[in-house]
């Protein structure tokens, strides 16, 4: 019996003391008719060594490809010591610092994220975490929907040009409340959110308006001209910014005349592994007016009966534990792991370590799109400035190419068709600090490959090539 | 000390980062002019602080943490580990099929077991804790009522003894939340919940057994009372640890249900997650379980998204859920085994009622005592209170003292200067043994020396902290400029 | 530059401080004829991302082979938390604990190791360990000639059975000192120490007697005889130990009529990972009465100003930081971290747990030997009982078989023809708990084809099979 | 509380070993009868047992540990991380070379990194710690001399000053270790040592600069003297993080050393090891260096051993050494580069001097104030020893309760309540200041209330221990039936 301590003489001991004969008699109230069989097909438990076993067949499996998607989730760099530190007893296994005194190390460390991620966001105020980017995104738009006084209106303002899945979490996640989600399209030539496409929203009433920064394209948003639009128009804005490229780009505390009002995003590029996609955190910022429609917890600074500097949970009259049906939102157990790795990530690497990192990534990017359209058949899709991702055309379906890409254990990038079908054959392509000049030389060749096969018309043999 | 007060301008852990040239091709105006101030410190000066930090903590790793409701129970190393195995770890969320099938069969074998132990027909992995498995949950009872237009429906039951999630997450599926009260037994009051139900009856969410540590007995007579009305039942999962293996949430009637793998499978909590709460739906519900999911030719898996899922109440985050926490979870589901499921119960159960036991024979007030504690229990501290002029709080300050963490405190609301006990099945005989003892201890305290109790904790890195002052001047981040102070 | 945290500032201030112009003029007792030059062939440092790259290519590079060698370092598996634990910086990144009252952590545990140790070896005393297990024979050795008061001799008998290594160390680590290593013949029949041939030496001076249990050819010996033996010839008797075997076996405290005076082994199958050799961890037990003789640190339990319980260094007269010239060795840093990660791998183990390892690695030894001779051709080499290991004939070249066997990526055994010509075709094998069923199907299946190809007079096409 | 304390009969960490057969094939008479009482735990108790004793230890990861002699700087983590890539630690010490090309050419690398930094012709990873490596320094001086048939050399000549390991292993080789005194400026004292020369001489234990924190000056006149004497020099290298990239024991003229890769090369020091001891010689010792080694024809490696290497002292250990030491001083040293290697010498130089001035500033007594402090520096608290009736010890005692771990103390035994300061490059200017304000903190305190100094420390887990107690009533282990009482 894994994990449980009791040896026979105890728990016969135990049951003396609680006056029971056995251990069924504790769930005497469970009536008859309810209790259940023996669970039988989940079969014996294995020992350490052989869940050990299976568990690296299983990574093993999945083989480890040459990595180029990014689409959200980014393959860094992340010091050995983030991860040694964080699994440490002591923040692995403690929970939600209710026992302020008890908890003063995750809670100073949360206090620490908070000025960092304000810091890096040019913000007033961050909490301690959400659950990942896109419903951070769904928590910042009813968040903008409360906190909106000017506008009577549940209907926000999203480009499409925004992740889409972070499009499909919002909707799932807002819908219930009445909110609408409208679509601001994107240039076709620029592929930047389409000012055109905006202002025909100009005098409507919508609570907010959503800037990724940059968008799912990669490409960098005029925010300046989009944060001040919003606020021209009375409405709320939303930052969705890669916290990565904060380190290198304008942060939303500074876009447009006054900064924005909301900024959320996905935490990852901070020191989370991109483990199958989870767990991340999602963070928030706001302006300080905003503070208590705030979602989440938030660490305070304080001090002791002594006078002594300390740190607590604080503005809890937001959260359901105490407001329970008025709260600003549900969430109770968030991301504080995850939380802990970024801190101690953006502590090893500074501003300028993580403006490096931005701007080798960036350097990468611009080194694979030459490499591969240099091969002639491959175009850049877009016209506007990237940062880190870009989207290019292919001369044949991309998922084609992918295909064969991938059974070389090249994983070329994300394939735009099911959510742009009107790109045509587009690919969006990522190459982070990872992924060295070799790399980007294997992927060259293999895509030079594919497109030979093409020409010659023989795409199917292409397998045995090497 | 803040390690933005370990930090000198220049200085840097060097070892992380090299140069790096300036960006080509994005506009000046994009680019940031100031940096952000953050920390700069060497790489050990970042070991050292965040040691000295983490030891500042309690935690299941060092300490006794029977907090009501949350299952501290040990989290094995071993989930850690292979959790984070190279392979593991590097997989991108977006891999192709091809790249993916070893983490796919582990995500779907932890459906069939989730499926196994809790009775369900088919269970959704994706929410990433046990408030978006209740959101995705009551989402679904929306999204069905919806579906055959039935839409009068605007009401969801709440018992006042609920978790706060429950009602915020009513409000938040676009519901209003309505109370229903407990009798002094512990169980719903079938009364008010017969004038509760009605036309307007979109559902009911329990947790049984309930945040009262008993189990409500009359579970089949409520279920059959809301289906009647044409209400559904949600299952709120966070005590799950107590009925492995005993009683299952489908069986009982529920129509849909959240697990909290944090709580249950032993994840762990990382200083307020992540977590994860997959759902579990009957039948009826299916068409609306939340993506991804893994489904499976029998042979190769796959994913299932919004083309094989049109029904579904959709996305609930960029990827597929807190995957990491999923691994660990299948890591301890493949450990325990049958056998080892149903002894989770059996032990933490047996745990239970043996701290109650002793604490009432010690002359502390049970809150239900005429019933079996569960998993966890109540104790409520309201006598002391009057006799002692100490309250639930100087208890749970002072139980710091002793080294153990405090029960959760005032809550479930209704109980007063109550504290929610749950020792978990992983913990021996000796740490009941010494909560119990030091809980007599601080009662004699409290009579000898009161004041001296309302000052604890003595022995811990601060004492008690002014949540008033936190909360009236607010000083949410560093300020730059301290350092220099 | 890595890991240094000066800012140019502070060197500059620093320098004034010191009166200095430059960090050159710190150096200037120096001889210029000496100075050195730029080191540059070390080339540029690489970043963590390069360097993690660089040793995952490496670690890919050796093909994480399927093994099926022992020969004194066994693949057991080790609980996730043994390293977790062990590897926690205030056990990594503390030194030998000279300051007691700021290393009770480390204390404490190494005491409790010192108890694990004499529990398991039956013996009266530990030490906190030595280097590894051949070198800790040699300071058995050292030890036995200091104190065998009845020997004027510095000849010790030692097997030929006993690991060719640990003779060889032991050679090398006590021939200045003029000791004289005799070594004793092994029975060609049962593997086991010939009695015939130590009666050869019967009445001779000697200081002491090498016992193993098991022998480097996975054979038991008759250790009550060779303990009885070595006592009624005046000679101390040192035993060799597999410590996991200890576990199943009769401990050196007991053997004979009143157990061995030293016993000493290699701890590496309590909880350190193969690791290409190290580090692993010497153990060394004796008598009570030999205590002031013992190498290494020893901690003592100890009451503190307040008669508060503490653990401190303790006979550190025998040292060499106290006795120089005279101390019983020259040993200083240890293997401490080795025992802290033995000493938890034994309590999560116990008794229960490491006899139960024990059995299975015999009844994995048991299956292997009886599926690879079950191929007809194949023969167990020795009668004796083994524990876990055993030799195996083969009706060819056992260099050719390996060879063959590790172009399949399977470690099929080690070699014996090196140190024991006289053996013949002799490979020794071993199949620890880690190995499944279906691990020495593979073998068998490859070890099958290797025959058949023979057989066949066509070894060299065998790397076409599969 | 002792983890024996808390076993109980029949309690086990059961995740880790199913049960198994009864062995078949051993005689009953070789089986265990009675079960060694080893502890019997649950997982979780192990954890919290040694997660919370390891609070109990002062680190480098935790603490300022200036420990002279002993370089306690930063450990970086990815030496650790990557040295315990799977791939590399589970290669087994025996596995052929086709499957060991990998762990091979790391372990070349090395040899010929060291080769290098040292200036010497050829190196051997075997030795497993600096003693070791000492010993295999001094066979090979042995073995150089016996090959050449010049066999009555019988004397090792060791300073006053030198560390207890030089000696005692002078005589592990089966030579008498011959004191050569210290002038009071901290160099050897020249006539001392010529009357010491001689025919019998074998050769002569150095480390430079000096365990005295100072640089010998004459050197070169040393090992002209020496080597004119027929006798070789053994360089002690445990302060070489002195003098990286400046000066090279090769180019003073030493014919072999050992390097301490537990100190220059920042492995971990683990609580008292595991370290590692290379050794590096001069062409005329290269025959006898220590097998094995890994050797290479410009493509593949392979190992050296007694069949390429007749003439080699021979095998150090079972295997090749602590090699997973080597490879994390491996990754350090790759980390480093040419120019990280020499800034080791600078800032740690740096360091040293800029304490030592501070201190001599604050009244301090520096026991060689005329030189220039290497790496590390002594001072002598005699003064305050007969003026404050303090002594080394309480200073060091009294540190610790400001947090910081003491300076090696009474070593060098030639300096009288001696502290030798290590601070390495590692630590920030704030600790140095840091532990100077303690100082000068702790004579003041010494000023006013001397026996409270004398009772320090006061705030760690324990008060000052018996060290007496300890050593005359013996009490090595637990006894069974302990936890009972
Ligand atoms: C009874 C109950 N329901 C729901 C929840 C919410 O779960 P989570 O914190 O994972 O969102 C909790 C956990 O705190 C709980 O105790
Ligand atoms: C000067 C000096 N020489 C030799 C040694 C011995 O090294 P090790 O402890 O690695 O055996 C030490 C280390 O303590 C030392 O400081």
């Amino acid at each position: 019996m894994p994990f449980i301590p009791h040896t026979d003489k105890e728990v016969r001991q135990m049951l003396d003391v609680i006056g029971a004969e056995s251990i069924d008699d504790l769930f005497d109230e469970i009536p008859d008719a309810l209790r259940c069989g023996s669970l039988e097909s989940l079969g014996d438990g294995l020992w350490e060594q052989e869940i050990s076993t299976l568990m690296q067949e299983k990574a093993r499996e999945d083989g480890q490809p040459l990595c180029f998607i990014g689409a959200g989730a980014y393959d860094h760099h992340i010091p050995a010591a983030v991860w040694q530190l964080a699994t440490r007893g002591e923040y692995y296994t403690a929970y939600t610092p209710y026992q302020a005194e008890a908890s003063q190390g995750t809670l100073q460390l949360l206090y620490e994220y908070q000025s960092m991620m304000t810091e890096l966001m040019a913000m007033d105020v961050s909490n301690a975490s959400l659950y990942d980017g896109a419903s951070a995104l769904a928590e910042a738009v009813l968040m903008a929907v409360r906190a909106n006084r000017k506008s009577k209106s549940r209907r926000i303002l999203i480009p499409r040009a925004l992740h889409p899945h972070y499009r499909a979490t919002v909707h799932t996640l807002v819908k219930n409340q009445g909110i609408e989600l409208v679509e601001v399209a994107y240039d076709d030539k620029t592929g930047q959110t389409s000012l055109d496409d905006l202002n025909r929203h100009k005098g409507g009433d919508f609570a907010a308006l959503v800037i990724p920064q940059p968008n799912f394209f990669g490409v960098l948003e005029d925010v300046d001209v989009l944060a001040g639009w919003a606020q021209a128009n009375g409405m709320l804005s939303i930052a969705v910014v890669n916290p990565l490229a904060m380190a290198l780009l304008t942060p939303p505390g500074e876009w447009g005349p006054q900064g924005v009002d909301i900024c959320c995003g996905e935490g990852q590029p901070l020191g989370a592994p991109l483990s199958s996609g989870g767990p991340y955190f999602g963070f928030m910022c706001c302006s300080q007016k905003l503070v208590r429609q705030m979602p989440g917890r938030i660490i305070g600074r304080t001090v002791d009966l002594d006078g002594r500097e300390g740190f607590a949970l604080t503005l809890q009259a937001r959260e359901q534990h105490i407001r329970r049906s008025k709260a600003t939102s549900n969430i109770c157990t968030n991301q504080g792991l995850m939380v802990t790795a970024a801190t101690i990530h953006m502590s090893l690497m500074g501003a300028e370590g993580l403006s490096r990192i931005a701007r080798r990534c960036h350097g990468n990017l611009q080194l694979l799109v030459g490499k591969l359209t240099g091969l002639g058949e491959i175009e850049p899709r877009f016209s506007g400035s990237v940062f880190h991702e870009a989207v290019l055309t292919l001369p044949m379906e991309t998922r084609q190419v992918l295909r064969t890409l991938a059974a070389h254990n090249v994983l070329g990038g994300f394939d735009l068709a099911t959510h742009y079908p009107e790109l045509g054959n587009a690919l969006l392509i990522c190459a982070t600090e990872n992924r060295s000049g070799n790399d980007m030389d294997k992927y060259r060749l293999k895509m030079e490959q594919v497109l030979a096969s093409r020409r010659q018309g023989a795409c199917a043999t292409m397998a045995k090539f090497d | 000390m803040l390690i933005f007060e370990h930090s000198k301008p220049g200085r840097r852990a060097q070892a992380q980062a090299p140069s790096a040239d300036k960006p080509a091709g994005i506009p000046e105006k994009l680019l940031r002019k100031r940096k952000p101030r953050l920390p700069e410190v060497s790489e050990m000066q970042a070991v050292r602080h965040y040691t000295r930090l983490s030891q500042k903590n309690f935690s299941i790793d060092t300490q006794f943490y029977p907090l009501g409701s949350c299952t501290m129970k040990y989290n094995p190393r071993a989930c850690n580990s292979l959790a984070m195995l190279p392979g593991l770890i590097n997989r991108h969320p977006l891999a192709p099929d091809t790249h993916s099938q070893g983490f796919m069969s582990a995500m779907h074998e932890l459906q069939e077991i989730l499926k196994e132990v809790t009775g369900m027909s088919a269970v959704s992995l994706a929410p990433m804790a046990g408030a978006q498995g209740e959101f995705s949950g009551i989402a679904m009872i929306r999204a069905y009522h919806d579906a055959r237009n039935d839409t009068g429906r605007t009401e969801i039951l709440v018992p006042d003894a609920a978790h706060g999630t429950n009602p915020a997450t009513a409000v938040m599926c676009g519901y209003k939340a309505r109370e229903i009260p407990t009798k002094a037994d512990g169980d719903v009051d079938m009364d008010a919940l017969q004038d509760a139900l009605g036309p307007q009856t979109a559902g009911i969410m329990l947790t049984n057994p309930s945040t009262l540590g008993v189990f409500e007995r009359r579970i089949k007579e409520i279920a059959d009372r809301v289906h009647g009305a044409g209400g559904l039942l949600y299952y709120d999962g966070a005590n799950l640890n107590a009925i492995l293996g005993r009683v299952r949430p489908g069986d009982m009637g529920f129509d849909v249900i959240h697990m909290n793998l944090h709580k249950t499978f032993s994840t762990p909590h990382g200083g307020g997650g992540p977590g994860a709460g997959p759902v579990g739906v009957s039948e009826r519900l299916l068409p609306f379980l939340p993506i991804p999911m893994v489904g499976t030719d029998g042979r190769d898996f796959h994913w299932l998204t919004e083309e094989q899922c049109p029904q579904s109440i959709g996305r609930l985050s960029a990827f597929a859920g807190n995957a990491g926490v999923l691994l660990r979870a299948y890591v301890y589901a493949k450990m325990l085994g049958a056998e080892g499921m149903h002894r989770v119960a059996d032990y933490s159960t047996l745990n239970a009622n043996y701290m109650l036991k002793r604490l009432m024979d010690a002359g502390f007030t049970a809150a239900y005592p005429e019933r079996r504690a569960t998993h966890e229990f109540i104790i409520t501290l309201k006598k002391e209170a009057k006799e002692l002029g100490v309250n639930a709080m100087d208890f749970a300050k002072r139980l710091l003292d002793y080294g153990m963490h405090a029960p959760t405190t005032y809550f479930p609301l209704l109980v007063p200067e109550c504290f929610l006990i749950e020792p978990t099945e992983t913990e021996a005989r000796e740490s009941l043994d010494a909560f119990v003892d030091a809980m007599i201890q601080i009662r004699e305290e409290a009579k000898t020396d009161a004041e001296k109790l309302k000052g604890a904790p003595y022995s811990l890195p601060v004492r008690r902290l002014d949540d008033v002052r936190a909360a009236r001047e607010l000083d949410l981040h560093w300020q730059p400029g301290e350092d220099q102070a």
